[in-house]
């Protein structure tokens, strides 16, 4: 049984994504019911695994290796793995999955497709997390692209072909700068340990000790891939864009897991392969991390619609993934992977609520919004909620992830002897509690908006509402238990930061 | 059976309350009404039970108990628990003792608010619960996480009218706008608060009480970064407790029901502040120069928003500002007594006797300030309820029509003005006697201290003059025209808990003749040596022989006479015309005070003038420079696209001619590589 | 004196033989669909008797002039799925012409002539094959005679073509001047042993005259427009197999002289092809975004891939060429698909503008998928064939399995990157017209059976060589091993 | 004998005088002719070659390239002819249909 839980996991939505597709015709109603079904699955199969995980074993788990290129001179494998890392992200990935499809039961244009799409996109980004081969891994990570493309481009706003089209090319460039770098790490793994084959395994990669010159050179391709998917500043642009035009379930997914890949790759493959390249890029992702934390955070005071405004917020806060990360120490990276877990969750919230004011108010624009919490009191409460835990309130999981970032980017700075640059952290906390409090103020309270008709604006439905109060529970939970998701990452974060420890 | 046991069942009470009023709130009468009244008096009880418990010391000088929270690193471990000692309970015990009046008084308050009682009480619920959890915490973690929870509670309460206000658009956004400003003003604060706990967590790699007021573990961390958390956590208070300069939410939170302000913004958020303070005295007392600073930013305080109360027309401004002074008080002392404490700690000499009155003397004034200014709140609230209006001149001569409630204000301003025997007399005179302590020693600190004597006297003198001012035109002289049209004295389910007020307000300063001092003295062991504090046998007649042979006692009492009769003839007499000191309003002074010293357009400043425009110049960097650079490349491929495939001109000779171009560009290249080759 | 052994060529002796009867057959019966069917099944007859013999591993020399290797039996069957795959699109496209006889005879003889260029061992089987395939096609060209457009394409495609023969033939006297030899084996040893300008001079001329059959920048002005001007099966021929020839032809020369050279120095000649490499793909991705004609677009596409493959030659290393043959032969099933569409919508008289193609995917949702599967194999989109074939020849750049990563092709690689996700853009372009732009009609298209068996066999291919290429990539080992030596 | 580098020179002059005819001639039969001559310069340098080094690949080369280039004009003329009944021109000039 649990020896194929991880392929069953990756490839049940795939099947189901095939029959969505089929369900054409007076079929057509059956599609959600398809596509529910076939996310509820893997969401039962990853709880699954979660229970059956052991968290006292290091390393991957529910190890599935088959070879599958075997030539005299190419060695790849179809291999799958969880660690603690990988295995919240699955999680994560499955339970937004399965509530996209609930949030998006009432979705009428071509249904059959949509919904294929999305399935489609969850092997994708499961496969992400799975892959402990580099060939297979970069596989997923393209995949992925592939359903996000038509989701903007058949789903989206007016601007909609310019974003699809901007996102696609954007993080295409940057996979395939990533995928030098993974050549490099094969070829030079190869020639160092004299293998005559390729191997793309992780943990054959892994293990090799490369050059610190090499180590620096290839973080350098890898982390642009990776940066440009996370994003951050300089390499955002295609995210807001995206956004304001892919559909509600696009969007969540995009920001919820999608971003989450990058980070992840930084991880997985950049601090564990190459450490001493880490050690040397620590400056400057710190620095990146920086501006991209405060300039989000800037930014979204400055937007007028409220999904841009939490598109700049994504940016902001996988600034403070990369900020975690960047510190190098187990607290740090643990935090990093904890807020990866925690803004999946919350962007995912912020995303719902931004769809349902687009669809049942018409607009999004700040400035023409105002009074909702009167006409639609669920869904300012929704919202309400949804803020406040992005903006880091105790008692909710981003409150959690922050205090450790910002905790071992204290400690980091403090050992550096520059303990003062917490105050940019902190003053980014400001700012984030500024937009968002503004952006409640304008948009919910005050007298009930005249520059839009919303005499018949309907409060939010009932799967929206299901979907909605499910995440929300799901970050009231993780909020006070926070151990749930953290002993699961910082084995794997104290691993690493042992091993850059040493540096 | 111990009750503490059960201790950690007082917050979860008024939990439940808030999750069943959340989900059946408005299934059942008042909007879930009398469950929050019950909730907060079964915690009340509990509180006093586990209160008794510790006071009497059944567990020594502290109870702890906790579990493991989070692993956040190897030995790290942020731990979920209880930390009662005497501070404690006693905050438990008037924050739902006062929480429970204020809930009942609510009932007959807010019976006309329809649909919004169930939101109301589900907020004062869930604000009851972390205000509990906060004085209960266990660690710093755990009260800044309550901290935060009752920050929110206090938004959404101010913000309560932020739409459909019964008062039309205009009102219902200065609610919203109040709200947001109270959230953020104090998040500075709290900001704050967290960089120092991110300072004494990676100095003592942990947050538990018990390690940080450890005095062993004390002396392995050197005082410089001791100094530096305490001033951080120091700027937490600054924030909660509305201290200057982080003071001007308050007056904007009256935007809020009365109860709300009653509750929150006087008797008990507010305070978590000062508690904040008392909690962290071990770390603080490292160091005269924090406490110092603290007393300095408390008397500043005190004095500063005192002035403010002095020509404002807003009955529930008046109340506001009296509050932060008061709470500036309250610091004071705590800095004065923290001052001298730290000195011993210093040098290691003994600190007894009135010398360790301060920390007590702030304690106690935080208790009897919540006692008082609850009651002043909430007959501020039953007037307003009556009358419709929060301007003091349209009301007037209420005394007749309101009776009860003018009676238990008239109490209740008695005590706050410091006329002696009632509660409020026995407290501002220790913080008087504390802050004299320090300032009959020598050296410049004494001569601030000195200076802060003089400004809390001056403070003590213009509390007695706005309060009676206040109770004055409130309740005084002819009616104003809101007093004609008032439907008399509200309904007992508001008196009762006025009446109940009323009395503490009056007594509870007696306790401190009943060992109440002994309770709450800062007993801690320093590190080592036989330094003690403790008001060591400091009993009833020590208290009385103290005070009234003391000369600083009757001259605070002169001062708060002194008030009270200026009041009188201006506001009462009226042979005195308040404008002859103000040019009826015109003098620079008044416009000032009146402007608030012009700190709500400070901080707009700070919003509008300096974060907006740099948020929209990084929006139109972003636009243009970076997505500029983005489209930009795309363009310019697209564009080279277009000229690359002119050259395409269908004229097959043109062709032809590339071919032999290209030939010949090849011949180049390879005499090129020929020459380098050396061929 | 005893015959030499015909079975070595048999494949190349079946299609010529088909060429040669076939037209004598439609004289006899004036059945066109038979000619067709006869010609399909000769080139599946040289197929089947391939595969046997590639099973059987066979080996050997025909009279020294065409040798039988892994290598060239690879490339014959290539060649001869180009041909089946033109022949079934050619079925119904050619339906309204005349003359279905010498169509069929020419197309069968062009194949033939890559068949025998695939194998020679000699400059002169070289030339003769790669002559019979440019005459052949001229005319294929030209076949639809009463289409100016045909007409105008055939002319330029002469002219071009004539002048490149002769820059050839002038480099290969030279080459034969300076090697005394026309045996290939012996020329790459000279190659590899002593550059002399002589020799740089020879190559460049055939650098310049087979570039023009390669379509490199800017010897490849012709091919859009002979694409456009000729019926879609004809360029589809073109573009998937007298390109691949012409590669199979340089590879031949050059490739085994570099590697050999490579033991000592890096020839200069692999900076000029890598230089050649840049330059072509950057042009054909750039200039095809603005492209509006599909036939257009997908010419100047292949001139991208041109540059792809251009690069084995500037690497020069075994497994480039490993990723080379692979990339040529995922491209021909991709290409040729994206092709054989267009000629099917060309037959269907949709037309080849990129604006017809709106609302496809709802007028024929089956053609729609498979164009969007051949283009997004084509953009290198995981996991299609056009993805793992650039896997490994892209790898290639960078270094080669069990040697020490010398790293001075990394630049070109970073090119060759950046110009596939700019290739991404148009193709995408295209996906955009048929999935997401509404069409003015959208009454279903119904496609005949033999377009559907060719792109069926392309769409097969493109998914089981992307999610299986084991065995191919193992072909391509094999026959690099054999064409190095 | 005469040294080699006569042939080449002449063969080089031919080729240099076709390709300037390729690039310059209007009419497409005389462009045809060009290439023919071209063609031609290159079986002069096999010629040369092969009687130089008395090898006969050379010659058998050239016989082949003969060859070819007849069939290539029978083509070409039958094209050129053609593109005149089409567009009844065979001035190189004035067919630019097809483009960009």
């Amino acid at each position: 049984m649990t020896d194929y839980l991880l392929s069953m996991i990756l490839f049940t939505p795939l099947v189901g994504a095939v029959i969505a597709l089929f369900m054409a015709g007076d079929k057509l109603k059956y599609a959600r019911w398809v596509a529910l079904v076939f996310s509820a699955i893997p969401l039962g199969l990853s709880l699954l695994l979660v229970a059956t995980f052991d968290n006292n074993i290091l390393g991957y788990q529910f190890l599935e290796q088959y070879t599958w290129i075997e030539t005299s001179l190419l060695h790849m494998q179809y291999m799958l793995g969880v660690d603690g890392l990988s295995l919240i992200m699955v999680l994560l990935t499955t339970i937004l999955v399965f509530l996209v499809v609930l949030f998006s039961w009432e979705e009428k244009e071509r249904p059959n497709f949509f919904f294929a799409l999305i399935l489609g996109m969850q092997t994708g980004l499961l496969g992400v997390f799975m892959a402990i081969d580099y060939f297979m891994f970069f596989i997923f990570w393209e995949v992925a692209l592939i359903p996000m493309y038509f989701l903007i481009n058949l789903w989206g706003g007016p601007r909609r072909h310019y974003a699809a089209i901007k996102f696609f090319i954007y993080t295409h460039v940057a996979s395939l700068v990533m995928l030098i770098g993974i050549f490099a790490l094969a070829f030079q793994a190869a020639s160092i340990e004299g293998w005559s084959q390729l191997s793309f395994a992780f943990t054959d990669i892994s293990g090799v000790a490369f050059s610190s010159g090499f180590q620096v050179l290839v973080f350098g391709l890898l982390f642009f891939g990776f940066a440009v998917k996370m994003p951050v500043v300089p390499f955002h642009t295609w995210l807001p864009d995206a956004h304001v035009e892919a559909p509600t379930a696009g969007s969540v997914l995009l920001a919820g897991v999608m971003l989450k890949m990058g980070s992840y790759g930084i991880i997985r493959i950049c601090l564990d392969v190459l450490p001493e390249g880490a050690v040397a890029w620590q400056i400057p992702m710190i620095i990146i991390a920086l501006v991209a934390i405060v300039y989000g955070a800037l930014a979204c005071i400055a937007q007028r619609d409220l999904k841009k405004m939490v598109a700049f917020s994504s940016i902001s806060h996988m600034g403070m993934v990369l900020l975690g990360i960047a510190t190098l120490s187990d607290i740090g990276i643990a935090a990093g992977a904890f807020q990866m877990f925690a803004h999946g969750l919350i962007t995912a919230v912020l995303f719902m609520v931004c769809g349902i004011v687009g669809h049942n108010v018409g607009t999004r624009q700040i400035p023409l919004l105002g009074g909702l919490a009167e006409k639609m009191p669920n869904y300012a409460a929704f919202m309400m909620f949804g803020f406040m835990a992005s903006l880091g309130l105790p008692g909710l999981v981003g409150f959690v992830a922050e205090f450790n970032i910002l905790a071992a980017f204290y400690n980091w700075g403090l050992a550096e002897g520059v303990a003062w640059v917490i105050v940019i952290g902190l003053a980014s906390l400001l700012l984030t509690a500024g937009y968002y409090l503004w952006a409640m103020q304008r948009s919910i309270f005050g007298p009930v908006t005249d520059k839009v008709d919303v005499s018949k604006v309907h409060d939010v439905s009932v799967y929206e509402g299901v979907s909605l109060a499910v995440l929300c529970g799901l970050i009231a939970l993780f909020g006070i238990f926070p151990a749930l998701a953290w002993d699961f990452v910082f084995p794997v974060a104290s691993g690493l930061a042992a091993v850059l420890g040493v540096i | 059976m111990n009750f503490v046991e059960f201790a950690w069942l007082i917050p979860l009470i008024p939990l439940a309350a808030f999750l069943f009023i959340g989900f059946f709130g408005d299934r059942t009468p008042e909007g879930g009404g009398y469950v929050a009244v019950g909730a907060a008096a079964l915690a009340f009880i509990l509180s006093a039970l586990v209160g008794y418990e510790i006071l009497s010391g059944t567990h020594g000088d502290y109870y702890y108990d906790s579990i493991p929270w989070l692993t956040i690193s190897n030995g790290v471990v942020l731990n979920f628990g209880l930390y009662l000692d005497n501070l404690a309970v006693l905050m438990m015990m008037f924050a739902s003792f006062i929480s429970m009046l204020i809930f009942i008084y609510s009932i007959g308050y807010m019976h006309d608010q329809g649909d919004r009682k169930k939101r109301y009480y589900t907020k004062v619920s869930l604000f009851l619960t972390a205000m509990l959890g906060l004085v209960m915490a266990s660690n710093f973690l755990q009260l800044f996480i309550f901290w935060e929870i009752v920050g929110l509670c206090s938004y959404l309460l101010i913000g309560f009218w932020g739409f459909r206000h019964p008062k039309g658009d205009k009102a219902s956004l200065a609610a919203a706008s109040a709200a947001k400003k109270a959230f953020l003003v104090t998040r500075m604060g709290d900001v704050a608060l967290l960089a120092g706990l991110f300072v004494l967590l990676n100095a003592f790699s942990s947050l538990d009480f018990v390690t940080l007021f450890d005095p062993a573990n004390i002396a392995l961390v050197d005082k410089s970064t001791l100094a530096l958390g305490s001033l951080l956590i120091f700027g937490g208070v600054i924030g909660k407790s509305a201290q200057f300069p982080l003071h001007d939410w308050l007056p904007d939170a009256m935007e809020g029901p009365t109860t709300v302000s009653a509750l929150i913004h006087a008797a008990t958020m507010v305070k978590a502040g000062v508690y904040l303070t008392a909690r962290s005295f071990p770390i603080f007392v490292q160091s005269t120069d924090v406490m110092l600073f603290i007393a300095i930013i408390g008397g500043v305080t005190a004095f500063y928003a005192a002035t403010m109360a002095l020509n404002n027309m807003n009955i529930k401004r008046v109340l506001a500002y009296s509050t932060l002074s008061q709470l500036g008080f309250m610091i004071l002392a705590l800095g004065a007594g923290g001052y001298l404490i730290a000195m011993g700690v210093a040098d290691g000499t003994p600190i007894t006797g009135s010398k360790a009155f301060g920390y007590t003397a702030g304690v106690f004034h935080m208790m009897n300030h919540a006692f008082f200014k609850a009651l002043l709140f909430l007959g501020a609230g039953s007037v307003i309820h009556a009358v419709g209006t929060e301007d003091m001149r349209q009301m007037g001569g209420l005394r007749k029509r309101m009776s009860v409630t003018s009676i238990t204000m008239l109490i209740g301003t008695l005590s706050i003005a410091g006329i002696p025997v009632f509660a409020g007399f026995w407290s501002k005179d220790f913080v008087l006697e504390a802050v004299m302590v320090v300032a009959e020693g020598s050296g410049v600190a004494a001569a601030i201290f000195l200076l802060l004597y003089i400004l809390a006297l001056a403070t003590a003198f213009m509390t007695a003059f706005y309060m009676f001012r206040l109770w004055y035109m409130t309740f005084g002289g002819e009616e104003g025209e809101a007093s004609k049209h008032c439907h008399g004295e509200s309904e007992k389910v508001m008196t009762y808990p006025l009446i109940v007020l009323s009395v503490f307000a009056a007594l509870s300063g007696f306790l401190i003749l009943f060992g109440f001092n002994q309770a709450l003295t800062f007993n801690w062991a320093g590190p080592g040596s036989d330094f003690v504090i403790g008001g060591g046998g400091y009993g009833m007649m020590d208290v009385l022989e103290k005070i009234f042979t003391s000369p600083f006692a009757y001259l605070a009492i002169v001062v708060a006479v002194a008030g009270f009769y200026a009041a009188y003839r201006m506001y009462n007499f009226k042979d005195v015309d308040p404008g002859r000191f103000n040019k009826d309003g015109e003098s620079a002074m008044y416009q000032l005070l009146q402007k608030r010293y012009f700190f709500p357009q400070f901080y707009d400043a700070i919003a509008l003038k300096l974060t907006y425009p740099v948020a929209l110049a990084v929006e139109q960097v972003d636009r243009k420079a970076v997505d500029g650079t983005v489209d930009g490349i795309a363009n310019s491929l697209t564009g080279g696209s277009q000229m690359l495939r002119r050259i395409q001109n269908g004229f097959v000779q043109t062709y032809a001619a590339y071919v032999l171009g290209g030939l010949l560009l090849l011949f180049v290249a390879i005499y090129m590589i020929g020459y380098i080759g050396g061929l | 004196m005893t015959l030499p052994d015909f079975t070595l060529i048999a494949p190349q002796l079946i299609v010529l033989l088909a060429a040669l009867l076939v037209p004598g057959l439609h004289f006899l019966t004036r059945n066109d669909k038979l000619v067709g069917m006869v010609s399909i099944a000769a080139v599946v007859a040289a197929g089947l008797y391939l595969g046997w013999m590639i099973l059987e591993g066979v080996e050997g020399s025909f009279l020294g002039v065409y040798a039988v290797d892994a290598f060239s039996l690879l490339l014959t069957g290539l060649f001869l799925m180009v041909a089946l795959l033109v022949l079934l699109a050619s079925l119904h496209s050619v339906e309204r012409d005349r003359h279905h006889g010498e169509y069929y005879a020419l197309l069968l003889a062009a194949t033939a002539g890559m068949m025998f260029v695939a194998c020679a061992q000699d400059l002169i089987g070289i030339f003769v094959g790669v002559e019979l395939t440019s005459i052949s096609s001229y005319a294929l060209v030209a076949f639809r005679k009463n289409d100016p457009r045909a007409a105008e394409a055939a002319v330029k495609y002469l002219v071009i073509g004539g002048l490149s023969t002769a820059l050839t033939l002038y480099g290969f006297s030279l080459l034969y001047g300076v090697t005394q030899t026309t045996n290939l084996a012996e020329i790459a040893l000279a190659i590899g042993a002593a550059p002399s300008v002589a020799l740089y001079v020879s190559m460049a001329l055939i650098i310049a005259g087979l570039g023009f059959k390669i379509t490199t920048v800017p010897f490849h002005m012709w091919a859009p427009d002979v694409y456009e001007g000729a019926t879609a099966p004809v360029a589809t021929f073109l573009a998937i197999g007298s390109k691949k020839m012409g590669f199979v032809a340089l590879f031949k020369i050059f490739l085994v002289g570099f590697i050999a050279a490579q033991a000592t120095v890096v020839s200069d000649m692999q900076y000029l092809f890598a230089i050649l490499a840049a330059i072509t793909m950057t042009v054909g991705n750039v200039v095809a975004l603005s492209q509006t004609n599909m036939k257009r677009l997908l010419a100047y596409s292949s001139i991208a891939q041109a540059g792809y493959l251009m690069m084995v030659l500037a690497i020069a290393t075994e497994y480039a060429v490993i990723g080379g043959l692979f990339h040529m032969i995922t491209h021909v099933f991709m290409k040729g698909g994206a092709f054989i569409i267009v000629a099917a919508l060309c037959y269907l008289s949709i037309g080849d503008k990129l604006s017809d193609y709106k609302g496809l995917a709802k007028r024929a949702p089956v053609l729609a998928f498979s164009m969007l599967i051949f283009l997004f194999a084509l953009a290198g989109v995981p996991p299609l064939a056009g993805f793992v074939s650039k896997f490994v020849l892209f790898s290639s750049a960078v270094g080669s399995p069990g040697a020490e990563m010398a790293g001075q092709w990394i630049w070109l690689v970073f090119i060759a990157v950046i110009n596939s996700a700019i290739s991404l853009y148009y193709y995408a372009r295209v996906v955009k017209f048929m999935y997401v732009d509404e069409g003015e009609s959208d009454e279903r298209i119904k496609v005949p059976m033999s377009f559907m068996a060719a792109i069926v066999i392309c769409l097969v291919a493109v998914f089981a060589i992307g999610l299986y290429p084991e065995p191919v990539i193992k072909l391509c080992e094999a026959a690099a091993a054999a064409l190095l030596g | 004998m005469i040294p080699i580098e006569m042939f080449l020179g002449l063969s080089a002059v031919l080729f240099a005088v076709g390709a300037y005819g390729v690039l310059t001639k209007k009419n497409g039969l005389v462009v045809l002719m060009c290439i023919e001559m071209m063609l031609n310069a290159a079986n002069i340098n096999f010629i040369a070659f092969a009687a130089f080094f008395n090898d006969v690949a050379g010659q058998i080369f050239v016989i082949m390239a003969i060859a070819v280039a007849a069939a290539e004009v029978a083509v070409g003329i039958a094209i050129l002819l053609n593109l005149y009944k089409t567009s009844g021109t065979t001035d190189l000039e004035e067919i630019n249909v097809l483009r960009w």
